[in-house]
């Protein structure tokens, strides 16, 4: 492996991750939640194709995972936000906090 | 990789793929079918299509069983096997009751408007599960896992008016988006570390180059995608998800969560852990063993907290969540107790506890969808004096909690035995103990039902109707669990036949 | 003629039939249903008694055995591909039954007190059909527990008592009712559970046999006892095998010693030893009194008869080592037992308590460790049984007329019952031991047979016997002779349907009191073995 | 590698030009604001609520169209790139792909998404 | 050129290219400020009036003085706005249109940046200014801007999917996503123009491409009748002219696209014209796009938002799908 570009961008993959993961789990905002999964996503768009140029056997197939990931990213936060607009519409609300009328 | 030397799909490999195709064509054809026809036309018809469709599907994968040699599509991304080709009758078995189930209960109870959709988003569903069991390379699991996952999202948000399927929905979307981001990640480094996403080449390279160079982010891509498919199978301690989303979920829709999702989740799981890091390690780094050693403690806490949580439930549907929870836990023992002197793999064993599993949960919620039509809500209240409203039925559910419970002679109990037979085999004899003494505490919160509907009163006493979709669904599950604790032997003998380790992993 | 005719399968399914019966019968239709409940216990009776009178005293071992193979599931045959001479490696179950001289007593025992505690049913006043179907269910469980001769059925008949007793004490005992039916369930599911561990241990070790080219995992008793106690017999798998592998089916000293513990531990709570007792005064106190007969008379049994035949049999050089223990275990039971039913105001819980003590008296006898003692342990198991199930039946029929067991509410039933109060006096009497009656041969039997191990331990023991006298003493003469309320003078003595149970009941305690040869005969047939066997093990230990 | 130099350095340019522009701006223009030059603009009367109000739910259905065919998209073009390469198979399996998204157009269609009905 | 994007980046690279950069930069500028000048003309004399002939001679200089005014005027932000974001919103619409500039190729020596994938830079930085006006509209909190801001993301965005999806067919047939590549794959005869082969597409490709300029007949985004001027009510002075300034950036870029996609770049139209310097070819045939978008804005009328909508999902992107099918058949027959 290419250790340091590969490293760097790595770091900023695992950073994103983190931000991505800290955002879901403490958000209050729901779409902020969903934007946060969306950033851990690209974190690791960003590792893919990072790792399909500096990884220990370089090849495309990162960068055609990469793809799928996008794609799938991408029905998932369209179903989000509907699943979202349909909360909002029963509840008035896209606090997180809200969401607590099923404890028991 | 050039586009040249790729292995392409031939028109002779169609053949392979005829259960998915069935899916996907049938799936398309009722989307426009529900689209064209007008209003008037009664959307059931539309689920009884969908199990023809799930019974044709089973058909063409039932042909293809017991294949000697397993065929690899799609360079070598795609294999029918008999491990895969085994599960993927499980899927299709547990949709058709799912629907059934579905086709009993009250339009307005599941998608309301859209019952079109709710029927043939079982279609797209299961195929995603089907995917996950037949793929060997990253990408087209992690494709096939999404197909379910986001099918499922939809289906527990189905009920756009009602407030808590709305909220089950979103917990669930931002559950399983974390934990596909999870699985991913720690898929990407097991790509930067093999240059592959094929999992026998991955295994390979993992073996020809030793692990000691980059050990420390191998174990990262392990307990990543853990982490993940932990969540995708509802694992303590990443089951916080499934209660809410079970309970916002409609009725068919959580079985199907409990039963196919999760079986989707085992088969990657499986795959995923045997192909992928089978015999990958170095003296200083003992992967494969911290591997397994991992999954152990998993299904140690998997089955504690799972049972512990249910014990308070009250609402049915969280409590077969939780129990769901412990489920998870039970299946995840076949997985750890691995290949020993005396022992290959769990295989057999894990799949005849599914199949029961499957039989015993249907059965329990299709009791549920009953109970709750004639209550109007999931509480375990709902099931008292239903001995005097309906006594076949009363009966009918004690043998599937009896099953749920493990007590003899049931497929529970011998789906359980058998996982606790090759655990002792293996030595891990606190497993075992484990194992055992948390289904102890879960007779509490089963026989709770039994309590409810038999100790109790309820308070109406008028009869109970039993729509015939349910009623079959029922009696279906209830019957297979009692069968598969008598004659356990032929099941058992024929998934020992079928599968082979070396042959299904790893040709 | 008995070698065709599968009659211990004939045992255990009998009432079965009966439940088939019932299950035609309109439930409005409560006269029959009870007849039919009632007649039915009398099937498998008949046999029982048939089979004792047919039990062959000079046999050896096991008799009328019966085995068919029910489970067997081939395992892993992708190793054996390449292991070359095994061809078929399999796990074997088997439907094997089979009586010697330790079961033969108690599956008459069970029958018998099953028949009474169906008379005694008349007590239930509701729900007559489920009652019936429940009863006899439970009723095969424990016949079939007493006659399996696989480690496998024998935990499948033992769990399958457990359903139909959480029915029965959930739907039909008094207001505390799904409590008890809840602790019963749990407590029982925890000690079948850790047995099921054990037995899984043993099966996966000692359950190994080879037999020509297969191998064979089973759960017969038979290929488990003789590998445990003949280290070589492993060996009889080919030798060219023993010497390409360590052998895998082989218990350490550690795991031995697990695995006893565990069998102590579960069939202790079946029993029940001392911490694990809650559970069983629930039970006494709330379940209806013709299920508390079959729960005192039979089901505490069958934690013992486990232990002996698991737990002692297969284990005798850990139950040698751990006997101090046992023999302790089974002297805090006896007084813990006694001194509680001392102070207690409830005769039930008096009862109850009477039982631990009374079971300790057994758990007492087997720390012996010699044929004596295990001839008193079954003694002592049918002397309690018997005794137990007569006394829960008068306890019923009391309860009835003064719809309360408080020893302070009951009293001077002499004049109005004396029928009933003889009765009573009868079991009381034999619970504290007199001669003549059947619970003196078994404690008499019991601290014999330990007094030369461990004198002081016997010594302490026999102090609850004296306790005995005085809590048996206080509850039954309060009952009897104490100060009669006003209302104690119109009850009514008891109807022929309550009378002839206790009459018969009364009867076999007199005739084992009298004749205990009638037990010890058949008892000898087994025991002999295993006199032998607990001499020879130490050679022979360490598996 | 310096293509991508240059390409950074357009971007740089386009920061700069609204910043330098605004800044020079500031410097000339005057600055002289009342409460009644910072309301909000509703046609000459006072604003009325706020004006972030909810908007149609229409919206976001085309948001979700284009997603869908804009991932599409990412699928196509290096499969057209790819085009020659690849053959008549290929071009089956694209058509499987579009038709399936064009069954979603059609759904759209047939659930009136695609039909504007208020602002 | 070339030499420094081969070699290691050195200062003298850098700042060459910085060089080129600012060119560029002045000569977008140069060119939005007479196009705004050459379409008030072209306007007016379509509609017999002379357009601006007051500042300066025949009135070139009217735009200038008009940036002038723009520059000198206060600027008022809504109290009531999101500032923040209210002053980022022009930026962000304006740095993309901008950016795709960098990728255009001029003649087969004359270009910046010679990128492998430019077509996909250019359609995915184009996108990105959908979000500053979607911004721009939220961040005044108003309600004609935010109702403008909405309306006008929903029409870029349902366009862009067909202007996309038209381009694959252009792909298909070089081989290519670099822009370089595929003028080079016109070389010859006019009928190698991909305007010929891929009619259908150039139909589709310019309609959208139409309407992603929010120009006449789809500029229902600032239309002036109901929604006032649409996302930039708010906006006044310099910021203001930075839509603007986007708007007519953007109109350089599709009409440098254009004519690179469809129109041969820098190819004459026949081998015997090819003395004629390339570079005065393709300014000819941009001048020519360029003419027809101010032409189109003189004559059609605006069309109704529901007919926007239908316009772009119904028919042109299932035209576009379609194209690609038939360019793959024909592809397979020809072969």
């Amino acid at each position: 492996m290419t250790v340091d570009l590969a490293s760097s961008y790595l770091t900023l993959a695992a950073i994103l991750f983190c931000i991505g993961l800290f955002g879901a789990l403490t958000k209050r905002n729901a779409v902020i939640v969903l934007l946060s999964i969306e950033l851990m996503l690209n974190a690791v768009n960003l590792n893919l194709v990072a790792l399909s140029k500096y990884g220990v056997v370089p090849s495309l197939t990162g960068q055609i995972f990469s793809l799928f990931t996008i794609t799938v990213a991408a029905a998932e936060a369209a179903i989000g936000v509907a699943i979202l607009i349909a909360l909002f519409r029963n509840r008035g609300t896209s606090d997180v906090k809200d969401m607590n009328e099923m404890k028991r | 990789m050039s586009p040249d030397t790729l292995l392409r799909l031939q028109v002779s490999d169609l053949a392979f793929l005829a259960p998915e195709l069935t899916l996907v064509i049938a799936a398309v054809v009722f989307s426009l079918v529900d689209l064209l026809m007008p209003r008037s036309f009664n959307r059931s018809a539309i689920g009884w299509l969908t199990i023809v469709a799930l019974a044709g599907s089973a058909a063409f994968v039932a042909l293809q069983l017991g294949v000697d040699q397993p065929v690899s599509l799609l360079n070598q991304s795609y294999r029918v096997d008999d491990f895969a080709l085994v599960l993927k009758l499980l899927f299709l078995a547990g949709t058709a009751i799912a629907v059934l189930i579905s086709l009993g209960m009250k339009k307005e109870d599941l998608g309301g408007e859209d019952i079109g959709e709710y029927y043939y988003f079982y279609l797209p569903a299961t195929l995603g599960a089907m995917v996950v069991a037949s793929s060997a390379d990253l990408i087209m699991l992690f494709v096939g896992l999404e197909l379910l996952s986001i099918t499922t999202y939809v289906m527990v948000g189905m009920r756009k008016r009602v407030s808590v399927s709305s909220e089950g929905a979103f917990k669930y979307i931002v559950m399983g988006g974390i934990s596909s981001a999870f699985i991913l990640y720690g898929m990407s480094f097991l790509y930067g570390l093999t240059g592959s996403t094929n999992l026998l080449e991955i295994n390979a390279a993992l073996r020809e180059s030793g692990i000691d160079q980059f050990a420390a982010l191998l174990y990262v891509a392990f307990f990543l995608m853990l982490t993940g498919i932990g969540f995708k199978i509802a694992a303590a301690p990443f089951h916080s998800w499934a209660p809410d989303v079970y309970q916002g979920a409609a009725t068919p829709v959580a079985a199907y969560l409990a039963v196919v999702s999760k079986a989707a989740g085992f088969a990657l799981l499986f795959r995923l852990f045997y192909t992928g890091f089978f015999q990958v390690g170095s003296a200083k780094y003992p992967l494969h063993d911290d591997v397994f050693l991992t999954l152990a403690v998993l299904a140690a806490a998997a089955m504690i907290v799972g049972n512990a949580m249910a014990l308070r439930q009250q609402n049915v549907k969280r409590l077969l969540a939780l129990s769901g929870v412990a489920n998870a836990g039970y299946l995840l023992v076949p997985i750890v107790a691995q290949v020993g002197l005396f022992h290959v793999s769990g295989y057999a064993e894990l799949v005849y506890y599914m199949i029961a599993y499957l039989f015993m949960n249907m059965g329990a919620f299709a009791a549920l969808a009953i109970v709750s039509r004639a209550s109007g809500h999931d509480d375990m209240r709902g099931f008292a004096g239903l001995y005097h409203r309906a006594p076949a039925t009363a009966f009918a559910i004690v043998l599937i909690v009896l099953s749920l419970a493990g007590i003899p002679v049931t497929g529970g109990f011998f789906g359980k035995l058998f996982i606790l037979l090759g655990a002792v085999e293996m030595k891990l004899f606190w497993l075992a103990l484990v194992m055992i003494v948390t289904s102890v505490v879960s007779f509490y919160y089963y026989f709770g039902l039994i309590r409810q509907m038999f100790m109790r009163s309820g308070s109406e006493e008028s009869p109970i109707r039993v729509t015939p979709a349910l009623g079959v669904a029922l009696w279906m599950s209830a019957a297979a669990g009692v069968l598969l604790g008598f004659f356990p032997g032929p099941v058992l003998n024929g998934l020992e036949r079928l599968f082979r380790f070396s042959t299904d992993f790893f040709a | 003629m008995l070698d065709n005719i599968p009659i211990l399968s004939l045992i255990v399914f009998a009432p079965l039939l009966g439940v088939l019966a019932l299950l035609f019968v309109p439930k409005e239709n409560g006269r029959l249903i009870r007849w039919i409940g009632i007649g039915t216990t009398f099937l498998p009776l008949l046999l029982a008694g048939w089979l004792y009178a047919s039990f062959d005293l000079a046999g050896e071992g096991t008799q009328f055995a019966e085995s068919m193979r029910w489970i067997a599931v081939s395992l892993n045959s992708e190793l054996l591909e390449q292991l070359g001479s095994v061809e078929t490696y399999r796990v074997q179950f088997d439907y094997a039954l089979a009586a010697d001289g330790i079961s033969l007593p108690l599956v008459f025992l069970t029958a018998f007190v099953a028949t009474m505690a169906a008379f005694a049913s008349v007590h239930i006043k509701k729900r007559f059909k489920t009652y019936f179907i429940l009863f006899l269910l439970l009723e095969t469980g424990m016949l079939g527990v007493f006659l399996a001769r696989d480690l496998f059925l024998f935990f499948l008949f033992f769990e399958i008592t457990l359903v139909p007793m959480f029915f029965l004490i959930g739907i039909y005992g008094l207001y505390e009712r799904e409590k008890a039916a809840n602790r019963f369930l749990v407590y029982n599911g925890l000690g079948s559970a850790l047995m099921l561990v054990a037995f899984l241990i043993l099966i996966a070790t000692a359950g190994m046999s080879v037999d020509g080219a297969s191998f064979i995992y089973s759960g017969s008793y038979d290929v488990i006892f003789k590998n445990m106690h003949d280290a070589a017999s492993f060996s009889n798998m080919g030798p060219e095998f023993a010497q390409n592998f360590p052998n895998p089916f082989f218990l350490t000293e550690g795991n031995r010693t697990f695995v006893f513990f565990l069998l102590l531990i579960a069939f202790g709570i079946k029993l029940p030893i001392f911490p694990f007792h809650t559970w069983m005064l629930r039970v006494h106190t709330e379940a209806p009194p013709s299920i508390v007969m079959i729960h005192s008379g039979v089901l505490l049994k069958m934690g013992a008869y486990g232990l002996l035949k698991f737990g002692v049999f297969l284990f005798p050089n850990e139950a040698k080592q751990w006997a101090v223990l046992i023999a302790i275990l089974g002297v805090v039971n006896i007084l813990y037992g006694a001194a509680l039913a001392f102070v207690q105001k409830e005769f039930k819980l008096v009862l109850a308590y009477s039982s631990i003590s009374h079971m300790g008296i057994v758990l007492l006898a087997v720390a012996a460790m010699n044929g004596i003692g295990v001839q008193g342990a079954v003694f002592q198991m049918i002397s309690h049984g018997l005794i137990s199930a007569l006394m829960f039946l008068i306890v019923g029929s009391l309860y009835e007329r003064t719809s309360s067991t408080l020893l302070s509410s009951m009293g001077g039933f002499a004049k109005s019952m004396p029928f009933m109060s003889g009765m009573l006096l009868v079991a009381g009497m034999a619970s504290l031991g007199l001669p003549g009656l059947s619970g003196f041969v078994s404690e008499f039997l019991a601290f014999l047979s330990l007094f030369d191990e461990m004198p002081i331990v016997t010594a302490v023991g026999c102090l609850g016997i004296i306790l005995a006298a005085v809590y048996v003493l206080r509850g039954v003469l309060g009952i009897t002779f104490g100060a009669a309320t006003e209302a104690s003078l119109t009850y009514k003595d008891a109807r022929w349907v309550e009378a002839v149970p206790m009459i018969a009941l009364a009867a076999f305690i007199f005739l084992i009191g009298i004749y205990p040869a009638v037990l010890s005969e058949p008892l000898q047939t087994t025991i002999g073995g295993l006199e032998q066997l607990l001499t020879g093990s130490e050679a022979n230990g360490g598996g | 590698m310096n293509n991508y130099v240059l390409v950074a350095i357009f971007v740089a340019l386009g920061v700069f030009l609204p910043v330098a522009a605004l800044t020079l701006g500031r410097l000339l223009r005057p600055h002289k604001p009342t409460a009644q030059k910072q309301t909000t603009y509703e046609s000459g009367n006072d604003p009325v609520g706020s004006g972030q109000v909810r908007f149609n739910v229409r919206y976001y259905l085309f948001a979700l169209m284009f997603v869908v065919f804009d991932v599409e998209a990412v699928f196509l073009y290096p499969w057209a790139v790819a085009y020659d390469k690849l053959g008549l198979f290929a071009v089956v399996e694209m058509l499987i792909f579009v038709l399936l998204l064009v069954i979603g157009l059609i759904y759209a269609w047939k659930k009136k998404v695609l039909k504007w009905t208020s602002i | 050129m070339q030499t420094y994007f081969e070699n290691p980046l050195s200062w003298t690279g850098f700042f060459t290219m910085l060089a080129v950069g600012v060119l560029m930069l002045l000569i977008v500028l140069g060119f939005v400020t007479y196009a705004i000048y050459f379409e008030r003309k072209v306007i007016g004399y379509m509609q017999l009036r002379p357009g601006p002939n007051r500042t300066g001679p025949f009135g070139l200089l009217q735009s200038v003085a008009d940036v002038t005014k723009l520059l000198i005027k206060e600027d008022t932000i809504p109290s009531k706005a999101d500032r923040a974001l209210f002053i980022l919103a022009p930026a962000i619409a304006f740095v993309p249109s901008f950016a795709v500039i960098a990728t255009l190729p001029y003649t087969s020596n004359l270009y910046a940046a010679d990128l492998n994938v430019g077509l996909l830079y250019y359609g995915a930085l184009t996108s990105i200014s959908t979000l500053g006006i979607v911004l721009g509209g939220w961040a005044s909190n108003n309600k004609y801007s935010l109702l403008g801001g909405m309306r006008s993301a929903a029409q870029m965005i349902s366009y862009e999917v067909p202007l996309i999806l038209s381009m694959v067919g252009v792909i298909m047939l070089s081989g290519s996503l670099n822009l370089r590549t595929i003028v080079e794959g016109q070389a010859g005869w006019i009928w190698n123009w991909n305007i010929f082969p891929q009619i259908i597409a150039f139909g589709v490709f310019v309609i959208a491409a139409i309407s992603e300029l929010n120009r006449t007949p789809f500029d229902l985004p600032e239309a002036e009748s109901e929604l006032v001027a649409g996302y930039h009510v708010e906006y006044s002075g310099f910021r203001f002219a930075f839509f603007m300034l986007a708007e007519y950036v953007y109109v350089y870029a599709i009409a440098a696209l254009t004519t690179v996609l469809f129109l041969g770049g820098w190819h004459a139209p026949a081998p015997f014209l090819t003395f004629i310097p390339e570079l005065i070819w393709f300014l000819l045939k941009f001048s020519a796009v360029v003419f027809v978008l101010f032409w189109l804005r003189a004559t059609m009328p605006r069309i109704r938002i529901d007919q926007l909508m239908g316009l772009a999902w119904k028919y042109l992107l299932p035209i576009a799908l379609v194209n690609i099918f038939l360019t793959a058949l024909v592809k397979e027959l020809l072969k």
